[in-house]
């Protein structure tokens, strides 16, 4: 069981370093799509016996973070107008070094962290720490304002795998709320991204500096 | 009660017979006859028959100028203890009120003088204020002396006590208290070498000049009051100088009348050798009397 | 029954204000109400005051404030002593407001004036009366706001906005350090009540800060003479009767609270004394001079505030070696001294500050320069400034003279009684004697270049006297002066209470004033003065009754004109010269050249040593700096979600023991 | 009872986007407010009503900011019936919706006693306040609001790692891993050390991100800046002290599991941290808007170090979160009065507000008296008891800097406020129309009699209740 989730959890990661590698916006949406899908995926793997509302929300999960989400910015993508993350803060070749650094990190990190004894030598713990420590290389890295929702996207993906340790504990409520929330979340910057493109006819988020002291 | 009528009457007539000598010895040094020894008197009864010229600036302020004078100086004098005898008024403190009525009078008389709206006087009483912010800390240094060498706070024991007790710790504090005070004196009484009372037209005068518009009595009263302040801050320069006593008043006190005069003949003579000071050159001077004093009192305490 | 008067005279005061707010602007309906209500609090305040001098203290009066556990107010011979002043400046300060402030010449401002007027009064009349931080706190912030207000009553001139900010400022760090203060003293001993503390019940550390805070907290607002930057501005900028308010009675709060903590603390170490003593000394030297480089009537006023308050912590400085050497005669005049010159300062200071208002009333103008003569257009008002320079310049016969004395006679015992500690303090005599030296040059320049001579400018000219309802005031401050001045013995039971109530010592029980000072001799003296001008004065007028009139001589110059006059500023260049290196006064003088130079003119100014030179420039130094970290909020979001990324990074860092960290590291 | 308190504002804003005239719709926000808040006091005398269930409770501080919140709500919907009158240009349906789902899901936050739940509830308030800030719909608005969204949505991201981990820290010693409130303060001394210090870390840095604490600040000085007044009352007073009350929850457990030595530094650090913050931005501040949300950092920064300083500063932290939003309510509304009346809010066209807006002006500058603990007002009794407390906890650095750093911030404060409402107008300032209607000034003036009440006279109910959250916070399990 251990085996497979630390494959998927691999996978993943290897997603991070291409979303960091990657400059075509719609191919970073397509992979985080990917990657939450394989993450709403997850529970089925670690839970010893799925009942119906566990798959359930499973599903939601799947259809949310891999379906729904990213048609919602695939749409703010084509009214933008745009193709591709030029000129990020940091080149591609370094930000995909950056994310290796941070992924190393949090393995080392990880460790200091005792792991209750049956979750032993799973990898959910750095996994999901490397997975927001990436998200925030793309927020802090990107200048569009799309990039910035997918790094968000990619930070709740790591808070989401950290979610798997506890999959018994977290009652359902809350995990349909922080789905919901989520997917509320997303939408309502998407609107916002929509009106920015509108306003100031460019997804840039430099030029979004006129409040400053 | 005798002494204190012989006291009165030394303070109110004797002045102007210090001028007087004062006069005759610079003529004497000046090669001339000079005036009597007397003239200031008759000078004085001349002043007061005269009639009156007021500016039409002026206002009573003008008037009441030499009326405080005198008055302050006066009362000033009846705290000061002439010859042996002890002073007509005495109380603890009185030294106090002794330096602050010739204060009275300054604020008076430079007022007196800045009514007249005269470019002249007032420059007189800028330099009247200006010199006894540093002559007054000098006499209260002197005064300081006094009080700890005598261990009181009353003028005439402060001032009778230096008799007969020329102890080692207390006589070099009263060399300097001596020579601090002497230049107040001179400073106070307008004499050479910080003031020239002969002259009137000159731009550097200090006194003279602040009482140009006074005429008549008011210059008469004036004149008088200056003379019974020169008698006054004698008496206690005086009994620190020369404090010689033989212990019976009928002989103390003429003994002390020509200490007086010796005084006067030594300003004289003072006033016949030097020449007055730059105006700017007057501070250092009196800064000069202030620093005595005031090593004065640290001998006396350290 | 006393303390219920002086409740009473709080809740009208502070109430004296509101009935003019919900009147119309333009009736005059609402001043005269207000100065009714103020003038009856003020009676009924000092008839509790005196009632209280005269019939020792009453008990205390506990009613229960919810904010502060428990609050007490009281009043003790202390307290009432401080309240005269209060109430009488209180309600003479509106009587004379009527004529100088009026409504319907100052619509916009005149209520808020009234209304912030009353408050002072309720304030500063509170914090005496209270024994408990949170009241004492109440009051004091209650007197600075509403004196903030009053200061910038005026707000539409810059000068005026300036001075109100920087007086702000300067009380809210007053005010702050009192809060440490108070908190410091409820961690020593437990409770907000101000009760004194047992001999040993406090560390030497605690009491010294205790008394290090007090110093600054009290100090700012007493205008010592570091801290006394704000004053200057915020008196010269104020409505006159509002000066004379703040200067007279408000900086005396500052030393109130200074007098009624160390009452309050055990036996003071001498350093304290000395300390006090010496800030005495520098506060009133270097006030009067900085007072003679003033080209400004009000700023010159206000700057000799600073010369009396030093005056007054002389006194309180030599009563605190006193009882730190165990002298009482030091004790009795060296505080004799102190709170009869919060008295005299109370009653000369407003004085001539409500004759400065009637000056600028006349005038309009505070400039000394421009002014002159106006002892013939304004004689009452020339008579009435006269007593107030003479007492202000400790001269005998007026009031000034006896405070000054009893600080005199101290510093003189502690120097003759041959004893420990003496010897140091009495080196503060010559010092003093040169304080009034200068202050007399000082008051002289003002009066001769303000009411004698000739009338320096047109409206000088046309200045006409004050209406009665200034004038009375002013004459009731005045005989105050004189009567101080000519029977000092009657104050002596009231300081002797005073100084009992501050010092109850079971080793040493305070002399009688009577005992230690020549209080009849004073007196009787400066009677004798008195007498002997007047009557030299009446013999010389008979001598010749009919003087002949013509023009000043002034040396053969027939009729000199007003500008030929001694200006004040040139009156004052020999000590300005002279104190040089303290004053640095700015000279603009353009330099004169070719044969037939053009006409020109040069002028002169003294900056503040604090504010001028330090403060404000520092102050711009500082923002600059600030500015520097804007650059952090630059408006990009990648910055802003760096910093909570950095933030974390560095808490979670403090989770990892990086030296075993690094053993595993290579353990493996 | 909580689902009356919860579900009704909800459904209120249902009706409200249903309704269609904008007059009309603005009065819906008074009407439930008024029957909210009564239904609120009617709870607070019913203890019996305080358990609903085991994840809705209404514990001491619940009350209290319930309470707060409501009463702040309640005048601050008067005024917005006033302000809406003069924005008649545009349609309000999303700002009064809003503006009544926020009730509702501030309601939520009270009273959640389980950590997830909490989390979603202010997560809801983050997505709930956007479009208030957006209601200008101008470029700086946009901007204001993607900067809210982006960085408080990140910032709640790590609360809910850190409610993970807190959950966590429980599973890992074996205990059943739960996230309600009242089994981790009981299971409390158990907690996995590492794993608690951990949440603890990124739950500050989450809800501090709410609650505006330096460096998680950057969003609000532009939020606050480009939001009506009455917007930033609600935030000033209202979404802060829900985080800080989720802070205060937290708080609550590693107190009970022993750890306060620990947090109590990172507390210290952070509260004084973004006092200084504060002050280096407010000195020589030129936007009155923005000057007043670094004040509002500031008040956080005092509210985390009182509890930093824990047990004896308490009282006058809990008293603080009261008189801080109250006063916040004074200094916003009356800026936002004198925003519109200058239609600028820079103090270099902004001069003589007390000429213009006699009212508002001088409200306003009594404000920021307050505000910066002037007695008799009632933020001085707060942070004075707070300074009290350092003392006692024998904290004199803290109680130093703290005092520093309040002058500091008066000065920068005092110099912009006087600025502002001292002086005649400038000439080039603009005259508008806007004058002070009754429903515009009679709020502030309510809130200023609060304020005023608080510095004299704390009612005895209030006293009560804090003693109560006192209490409650010193249980230890």
């Amino acid at each position: 069981m251990t085996n497979l989730l630390n494959a998927v959890l691999v996978i993943v990661l290897v997603m991070n370093l291409s979303l960091l590698g990657t400059s075509r916006i719609l191919a970073v949406i397509r992979t985080v799509a990917a990657q939450g899908a394989l993450l709403g995926a997850i529970p089925l793997l670690v839970h010893k016996n799925p009942t119906i509302p566990v798959v359930l929300a499973t599903f939601v999960a799947i259809v949310l973070k891999g379906i729904v989400i990213p048609a919602i910015m695939i749409r703010a993508l084509r009214d933008a107008h745009i193709k591709r993350e030029v000129e990020p803060l940091i080149g591609l070749l370094p930000s995909i070094i950056l994310g290796a650094v941070a992924t190393t990190f949090a393995l080392l990190f990880a460790d200091q962290l005792p792991l209750a004894d049956h979750h032993d030598g799973a990898l959910l713990v750095p996994a999901s720490i490397a997975t927001v420590l990436v998200g925030f290389v793309l927020l802090t890295t990107r200048y569009k304002a799309l990039s910035q929702v997918v790094g968000y996207l990619v930070l709740e993906n790591g808070i989401f795998i950290f979610g798997m340790l506890l999959i018994e504990a977290i009652p359902l409520v809350v995990e349909m709320g922080v789905l919901l929330d989520l997917f509320v979340g997303i939408f309502v910057i998407c609107i916002i991204v929509n009106h920015i493109n509108r306003a100031f006819s460019s997804m840039d988020t430099r030029r979004l500096v006129s409040l400053k002291d | 009660m005798t002494e204190t009528i012989i006291q009165v009457a030394l303070l109110l007539i004797l002045p102007p017979l210090l001028l007087g000598v004062i006069n005759k010895v610079k003529a004497w040094f000046g090669g001339r006859v000079g005036p009597r020894l007397l003239q200031p008197y008759y000078d004085l009864i001349r002043l007061m028959r005269k009639g009156m010229v007021v500016s039409t600036t002026t206002t009573w302020v003008f008037r009441a100028g030499p009326a405080v004078t005198l008055a302050t100086v006066i009362l000033a004098g009846l705290l000061v203890p002439i010859g042996r005898c002890d002073a007509p008024i005495a109380f603890t403190g009185d030294l106090i009120l002794f330096a602050y009525l010739f204060g009275l009078a300054r604020f008076f008389t430079t007022a007196a003088a800045l009514d007249t709206g005269s470019s002249f006087e007032g420059m007189g009483a800028a330099r009247e204020v200006t010199f006894a912010c540093l002559t007054e800390p000098a006499l209260f240094f002197a005064l300081l002396v006094l009080a700890k060498s005598s261990g009181s706070l009353n003028l005439t024991e402060m001032l009778h006590s230096p008799v007969g007790e020329f102890t080692p710790a207390t006589v070099a504090p009263l060399v300097l208290v001596a020579i601090g005070l002497f230049i107040v004196l001179l400073a106070e009484t307008c004499r050479i070498p910080v003031d020239d009372p002969n002259t009137h037209l000159e731009l550097t005068m200090i006194h003279e000049v602040m009482v140009l518009d006074h005429s008549g009595p008011l210059l008469g009263v004036i004149l008088y009051a200056a003379a019974i302040k020169l008698f006054v801050l004698g008496a206690v320069l005086l009994h620190v100088v020369a404090p010689f006593a033989t212990g019976q008043v009928w002989l103390d006190t003429p003994l002390f009348v020509l200490e007086l005069l010796g005084l006067a003949v030594l300003i004289g003579v003072l006033e016949s050798l030097m020449a007055r000071l730059q105006m700017r050159h007057v501070p250092y001077l009196l800064t000069a009397a202030m620093l005595f004093c005031g090593f004065g009192f640290l001998l006396l305490v350290r | 029954m006393p303390l219920e008067l002086i409740l009473i005279a709080i809740v009208s005061a502070a109430a004296s204000g509101l009935p003019g707010l919900c009147l119309a602007r333009s009736s005059a309906w609402g001043q005269r109400v207000a100065v009714a209500v103020m003038v009856g609090a003020a009676i009924a305040g000092l008839a509790g005051a005196w009632l209280c001098l005269n019939f020792g203290e009453t008990p205390m009066l506990r009613f229960p404030w919810p904010a502060a556990s428990d609050s007490l107010v009281s009043l003790d011979a202390l307290s009432a002593f401080f309240l005269i002043p209060i109430f009488l400046m209180g309600g003479l300060g509106s009587i004379y407001g009527l004529g100088y402030w009026p409504q319907r010449r100052h619509p916009r401002n005149g209520r808020k004036l009234r209304l912030f007027w009353g408050l002072l009064v309720a304030g500063m009349a509170l914090l005496v009366i209270s024994r408990h931080a949170m009241a004492f706190l109440l009051g004091w912030e209650v007197m600075a706001l509403s004196a903030f207000f009053l200061v910038s009553t005026e707000d539409h001139r810059d000068e005026c906005r300036r001075s109100g900010l920087t007086y702000l400022i300067a009380t809210h760090i007053g005010t702050l350090t009192l809060f440490a203060m108070f908190s410091l003293w409820r961690w020593a001993t437990g409770s907000f009540t101000l009760q004194p503390v047992a001999g040993q019940a406090m560390s030497l550390g605690v009491m010294n800060g205790l008394f290090f805070l007090a110093l600054i907290g009290f100090g700012l607002k007493a205008g010592m003479m570091p801290l006394h930057f704000w004053l200057p501005g915020a008196h010269a900028n104020a409505p006159s009767h509002v000066s004379a308010m703040l200067s007279g009675v408000m900086l005396k709060m500052g030393i109130y609270g200074l007098v009624r903590l160390l009452s309050l603390l055990p036996d003071p170490p001498s350093a304290w004394g000395g300390l006090i003593l010496a800030l005495g000394a520098v506060s009133g030297l270097l006030g009067v001079v900085f007072a003679i480089g003033q080209h400004d009537l009000k700023r010159l006023l206000a700057y000799h505030s600073v010369e009396n308050i030093g005056i007054i912590l002389m006194g309180l400085g030599l009563a605190m070696l006193g009882r730190s050497a165990g002298r009482p005669e030091w004790v009795v005049l060296g505080l004799a001294g102190c709170l009869l010159h919060v008295w005299n300062h109370g009653l000369f200071k407003s004085l001539l500050f409500l004759c400065a208002g009637s000056v600028v009333h006349a005038a309009h103008t505070r400039q000394i320069d421009h002014l002159g003569g106006l002892a013939k257009t304004m004689p009452w008002t020339a008579v009435m400034f006269l007593i107030g320079a003479v007492a202000i310049c400790g001269l005998p016969p007026l009031n000034g003279f006896v405070s000054e004395l009893f600080v005199y006679l101290g510093l003189l015992r502690s120097g003759t009684t041959d004893g420990a500690g003496g010897s140091a303090a009495v080196i503060a005599v010559p010092v003093l004697a040169m304080i009034g030296a200068l202050a007399l040059a000082c008051f002289v320049k003002v009066y001769g270049a303000v009411f004698l001579g000739n009338a320096r400018t047109h409206a000088a000219a046309q200045a006409h006297d004050s209406p009665p309802t200034m004038c009375g005031p002013m004459l009731v401050l005045a005989l105050g002066c004189a009567t101080i001045g000519l029977a000092p013995v009657l104050v002596s039971p009231i300081l002797d209470s005073a100084i009992a109530n501050w010092w109850s010592d079971t080793r040493a029980v305070p002399p009688s004033l009577r005992t230690v000072a020549p209080l009849g001799a004073i007196g009787a003296m400066a009677v004798s003065v008195v007498a002997s001008i007047v009557a030299l004065m009446v013999g010389l007028a008979f001598r010749n009754r009919r003087p002949r009139r013509v023009g000043t001589w002034d040396c053969g110059y027939a009729h000199p004109t007003h500008r030929m006059q001694y200006t004040a500023s040139s009156f004052a260049q020999l000590i300005v010269a002279m104190f040089n290196w303290v004053l640095r006064p700015r000279v603009h003088r353009p330099r004169v050249e070719g044969l037939f130079p053009q006409p020109t003119q040069m002028h002169s100014h003294v900056d503040d040593a604090v504010l001028d030179r330090l403060l404000i420039p520092a102050g711009n130094s500082v923002e600059r700096w600030f500015g520097w970290f804007r650059r952090f909020q630059q408006g990009l979001t990648q910055h802003y979600v760096l910093y909570i990324l950095i933030t974390v990074i560095l808490m979670l860092s403090t989770l990892i023991p990086f030296d075993e960290f690094i053993a595993r590291l290579f353990a493996r | 009872m909580a689902y009356v308190l919860i579900l009704m504002p909800l459904v209120m804003a249902a009706v409200a986007s249903a309704v269609g005239s904008n007059r009309l719709r603005s009065w819906l926000l008074p009407l439930t407010a008024t029957s909210h808040l009564a239904t609120t006091l009617f709870v607070l005398t019913r203890p019996d009503l305080m358990t609903t269930t085991k994840w809705l409770v209404l514990d001491p501080p619940g009350r209290l900011v319930l309470l707060l919140v409501g009463t702040l709500f309640l005048l601050c919907s008067f005024y917005a019936v006033g302000y809406l009158q003069h924005r008649q240009e545009r349609s309000n349906r999303v700002f009064c919706a809003c503006l009544l789902g926020f009730l509702g899901v501030v309601s939520l936050v009270t009273w959640s006693h389980h950590l997830g739940l909490m989390w979603v509830a202010i997560e809801a308030t983050t997505l709930v306040t956007a479009p208030l800030i957006y209601f200008n719909h101008t470029q700086r608005s946009i901007e204001a609001t993607w900067k809210y969204l982006l960085v408080g949505s990140v910032g709640i991201a790590l609360a809910l790692l850190g409610t993970f981990f807190l959950a966590y820290a429980s599973l890992h010693e074996g205990l059943e891993s739960t996230l309600t409130f009242e089994d981790l303060l009981r299971t409390a001394p158990q907690l996995s050390k590492p794993w608690l210090h951990a949440a603890f870390i990124l739950l500050l840095v989450g809800y501090g991100t709410k609650m505006g604490l330096a460096p998680m600040h950057t969003w609000k000085p532009d939020a606050y800046g480009e939001a009506p007044g009455v917007v930033g009352a609600i935030f000033a007073g209202g979404v802060t002290s829900c985080a800080f009350l989720a802070l205060l929850r937290v708080y609550h457990i590693c107190h009970a599991a022993g750890e306060s030595a620990y947090t109590s530094r990172l507390l210290l650090f952070i509260g004084i941290f973004s006092m200084a913050v504060a002050g280096l931005f407010m000195v020589g501040q030129r936007d009155f808007k923005r000057m007043l949300a670094y004040s509002s950092v500031e008040h956080m920064g005092i509210l985390i170090l009182g509890l930093g300083i824990g047990a004896p500063a308490l009282h006058g932290t809990m008293l603080h979160v009261v008189t801080n939003g109250v006063t916040k309510g004074v200094l916003f509304l009356s800026a936002g009065n004198i925003h519109r009346a200058y239609a600028s809010k820079s103090i270099d066209q902004v001069r003589g507000a007390m000429r213009r807006l006699p009212l508002s002006g001088s409200l306003f500058l009594a404000g920021f008296l307050a505000i910066t603990g002037s007695p008799p007002f009632g933020p001085f009794i707060s942070e004075f008891a707070i300074l009290n407390g350092a003392f006692e906890a024998g904290r004199f650095v803290t109680a130093g800097l703290f005092l520093f750093l309040l002058l500091v911030v008066f000065i920068g404060m005092g110099a912009t406020v006087l600025q502002v409402v001292q002086g005649r107008p400038s000439s080039e300032a603009r005259d508008t129309p806007y004058r002070e209607g009754f429903f515009v000034s009679a709020p502030v003036v309510a809130f200023m009699t609060l304020v005023l009440l608080l510095g004299v006279y704390i009612p005895a109910p209030l006293d009560a209740m804090i003693h109560d959250v006192v209490r409650y916070l010193e249980v230890q399990r």
